[in-house]
């Protein structure tokens, strides 16, 4: 589908999935200056979050709902993954 | 435009401003429990409004309940996720941040 | 940092995580076998299927801690899975050569919605063998994790 | 076995080791009874100290009820678990009991409280004692050992119950039964249709497997109380009347966040804080907590025996917590509106502040 030929409508929603990538983007700031293991896992949480809304937003601008059971699942990986990283950030023995 | 298609793109930007928020939250805030602040509150909100006009938009049918669902599933686990993450730093015996931090400096 | 200040107390499970998992992970399981079930006609498919029932399960055993989800599953039944799933491909692909038809060939079982019903079990089958593999994987892994603790014992 | 009843009293009181031997005292009682056939019995009784009459009244009433109502709380999820896995196929009934005993007398010494124990007993026909290692009676003063020295003159059997403090393991499966399968089922086969969106033959065939796969997996895992359909109803009432409530604290904690945020200056005095909330139970917590991470400026950090670990903000976010609005809401989704008329939790002095262990090394 080429640029032009779609309403004002879909072009808004499309808009808020880039203003989502560009979250995404700044966020990588965070990831990379730390300072510690924590503040890289929440910022990664959070574009894990940008992620999903992007994918529902393009699969509502395009309409294309096989895009939503690709966020379902990268939401669950985005929840597994705080939950797995965090337990292995602590110190102590016995992670698992 | 719809009046249908403008209540969403209503929502979608008040979820964006939210999500906005937590993005200069996260790299703004001193500490990171502070961070798990705005990861917590207002990227949450973000992500819920912004699915919720998704919602509205694909209405009563698969797409709308999966919609639906989604926002449920990140309404439960963001908050948690954001406790483990805190719970860990405190575990590690991370301290928090305080006022007298900055003055110190 | 001054670990040596802290008092030293056992690590305890967050009752908070527990309880998510708790409520979560049936939904997403079940989310797993529709994907699993609907491979036919959108995007999924037993290995999507698979992994998703996986990380079900590894999200209970994140949240609890690998020795209680040891004594929920046994790990015969992840081999049980392994062995079933890829004997339910075989047993299937090979029966209708037997009718003879080719291998997989559905259309020679003579059932109504026979070529539907026979995707969706080899589907089952393939998801049976990747959730069995992906979930004893992690299980042998964190098993060698805490052998070492307990062999080295040092903090 | 002659020498073990199912008829147990446990005195308790706060302490350490109650958890302990409040899980104790059941798994014994369900034991013998499973080997006796005897009707299994467990009665928590708190002898009080003081006269409810005076001044104190107020606080140390709640203070028992608190403390006999966790006893319960616990109880009844350690009823629903398999601590040795043998059980699994008989369910051995235990009815739990609580008591507030002596409030007519005056308690002073071991003897008294030896006496009002076992006179209890004797009314209920109880013939084992279980002591907490570590319960305090008389407040401070070290009397358990003169305590059980005097209940031992009875007949009675009496003993201490085997706990260690770090026995904290998770536990995962609980008790399989019919009405949490058939409530399993009927939720996985419900998401599983909402899934799918048309009801033919091939959802319904491949729903009923899926469902049925999920029940026989996780049947055991996602509840630990068996649903009890009314309760489930009247929750789940009360609970969408919470939901708006909920969504509004969430809108104002964002509005308030987002100006602390984009303030230039960040106007934040974090802090760290313990908060004995009155609620027990994993759900009730864990709706708490996530709802305190949800809201003003509070974020839940930590969970341990009995309280919440909770970072704030601002001030004003500590002032929200001090009041106790959401406590008294998740109270009211839980135990009903009776439970959550309340003092608020300053006023309980439930919460106090976290030191900060190191403030030496801040430059660090």
């Amino acid at each position: 589908m080429a640029l032009e030929q779609m309403s004002t409508f879909e072009t808004l929603l499309l808009g808020a999935a880039g203003a989502f990538a560009a979250f995404a983007v700044a966020l990588l700031y965070r990831v990379v200056r730390g300072p510690t293991m924590e503040d890289r896992v929440i910022a990664i949480n959070a574009i894990g979050t940008s992620t999903v809304v992007i994918l529902v937003l393009v699969a509502a601008a395009l309409d294309l709902p096989g895009y939503l059971d690709i966020a379902l699942v990268y939401a669950l990986l985005n929840f597994l993954a705080s939950i797995a990283i965090s337990k292995f950030i602590v110190e102590r023995g016995g992670v698992l | 435009m719809t009046p249908l298609e403008y209540a969403v793109v209503g929502l979608v930007l008040v979820g964006l401003f939210f999500s906005f928020v937590a993005v200069v939250g996260i790299i703004r805030l001193p500490d990171l429990y502070t961070r798990a602040h705005a990861t917590s509150k207002s990227d949450t909100l973000g992500t819920v409004l912004s699915l919720g006009g998704v919602a509205l938009l694909f209405g009563a049918e698969v797409s709308g309940v999966k919609t639906v669902l989604l926002l449920l599933f990140m309404l439960i686990t963001n908050p948690t996720a954001a406790h483990a993450i805190a719970r860990a730093a405190h575990d590690q015996g991370i301290e928090p941040w305080t006022k007298s931090d900055e003055e110190g400096e | 940092m001054s670990s040596v200040d802290r008092p030293v107390r056992a690590y305890v499970e967050s009752t908070i995580i527990m309880t998510t998992a708790r409520i979560v992970s049936p939904f997403v399981f079940t989310f797993g076998l529709f994907v699993m079930f609907h491979g036919a006609e959108s995007a999924g498919g037993g290995f999507q299927g698979g992994a998703i029932v996986a990380s079900s399960i590894i999200v209970v055993a994140f949240a609890f801690g690998i020795e209680p989800t040891r004594q929920w599953l046994d790990d015969s039944i992840f081999r049980l899975l392994i062995a079933g799933g890829a004997a339910a491909f075989a047993l299937i692909g090979l029966g209708a050569m037997a009718l003879g038809g080719a291998f997989l060939e559905y259309a020679v079982y003579n059932i109504s919605h026979g070529v539907k019903y026979g995707i969706e079990l080899v589907e089952l089958g393939i998801g049976a063998t990747v959730a069995g593999v992906i979930v004893s994987l992690f299980m042998n892994l964190a098993a060698g994790l805490t052998n070492d603790a307990d062999g080295g014992d040092e903090t | 076995m002659s020498e073990s009843s199912a008829r147990i009293l446990v005195p308790v009181g706060e302490s350490s080791t109650f958890r302990n031997t409040v899980a104790y005292a059941v798994r014994e009682a369900r034991r013998v009874a499973s080997e006796t056939g005897e009707e299994a019995t467990v009665h928590f009784v708190y002898p009080v100290r003081w006269q409810l009459v005076d001044e104190r009244e107020q606080s140390v009433a709640e203070e028992v009820a608190e403390t006999l109502d966790k006893a319960r709380v616990w109880a009844t999820d350690d009823l629903d678990y398999d601590d040795d896995g043998e059980l699994a196929s008989e369910d051995v009934p235990v009815s739990i009991e609580t008591a507030v005993i002596g409030e007519d007398r005056y308690l002073f010494s071991p003897g008294d409280f030896a006496t009002v124990l076992l006179d209890y007993a004797a009314d209920r026909e109880l013939d084992r004692i279980i002591v907490d290692p570590e319960y305090r009676p008389g407040g401070s003063a070290p009397m358990l050992q003169p305590l059980e020295l005097e209940l031992a003159r009875s007949d009675l059997l009496v003993e201490e119950a085997p706990v260690e403090r770090v026995v904290e393991r998770s536990r995962l499966p609980s008790r399989a039964n019919v009405s949490k399968a058939v409530t399993m089922f009927a939720g996985s086969f419900t998401f599983y249709l909402l899934l799918a969106g048309v009801f033919d033959t091939f959802n319904l065939v491949t729903g009923a497997v899926s469902a049925g796969i999920v029940t026989a997996v996780f049947s055991r895992i996602t509840f630990v109380n068996t649903p009890d359909a009314s309760r489930f109803v009247v929750r789940t009432v009360r609970f969408l009347l919470y939901v708006p409530y909920l969504l509004w604290e969430i809108l104002k904690a964002n509005l308030s966040v987002a100006y602390i945020i984009l303030h230039p200056d960040l106007p934040i005095e974090p802090e760290m804080q313990r908060f004995r909330a009155a609620i027990w139970g994993d759900l009730s917590v864990t709706t708490l907590a996530n709802s305190i991470t949800l809201t003003p400026g509070t974020l839940t950090v930590d969970m341990e025996r009995d309280s919440l670990v909770i970072h704030s903000l601002t001030q004003s976010s500590r002032d929200g917590l001090e009041e106790g609005a959401l406590e008294r809401a998740v109270r009211f989704v839980f135990y009903g509106r009776s439970a959550a008329r309340l003092p608020s939790p300053a006023e309980r002095g439930a919460i106090s502040s976290l030191p900060t262990t190191d403030d030496t090394e801040e430059d660090a």
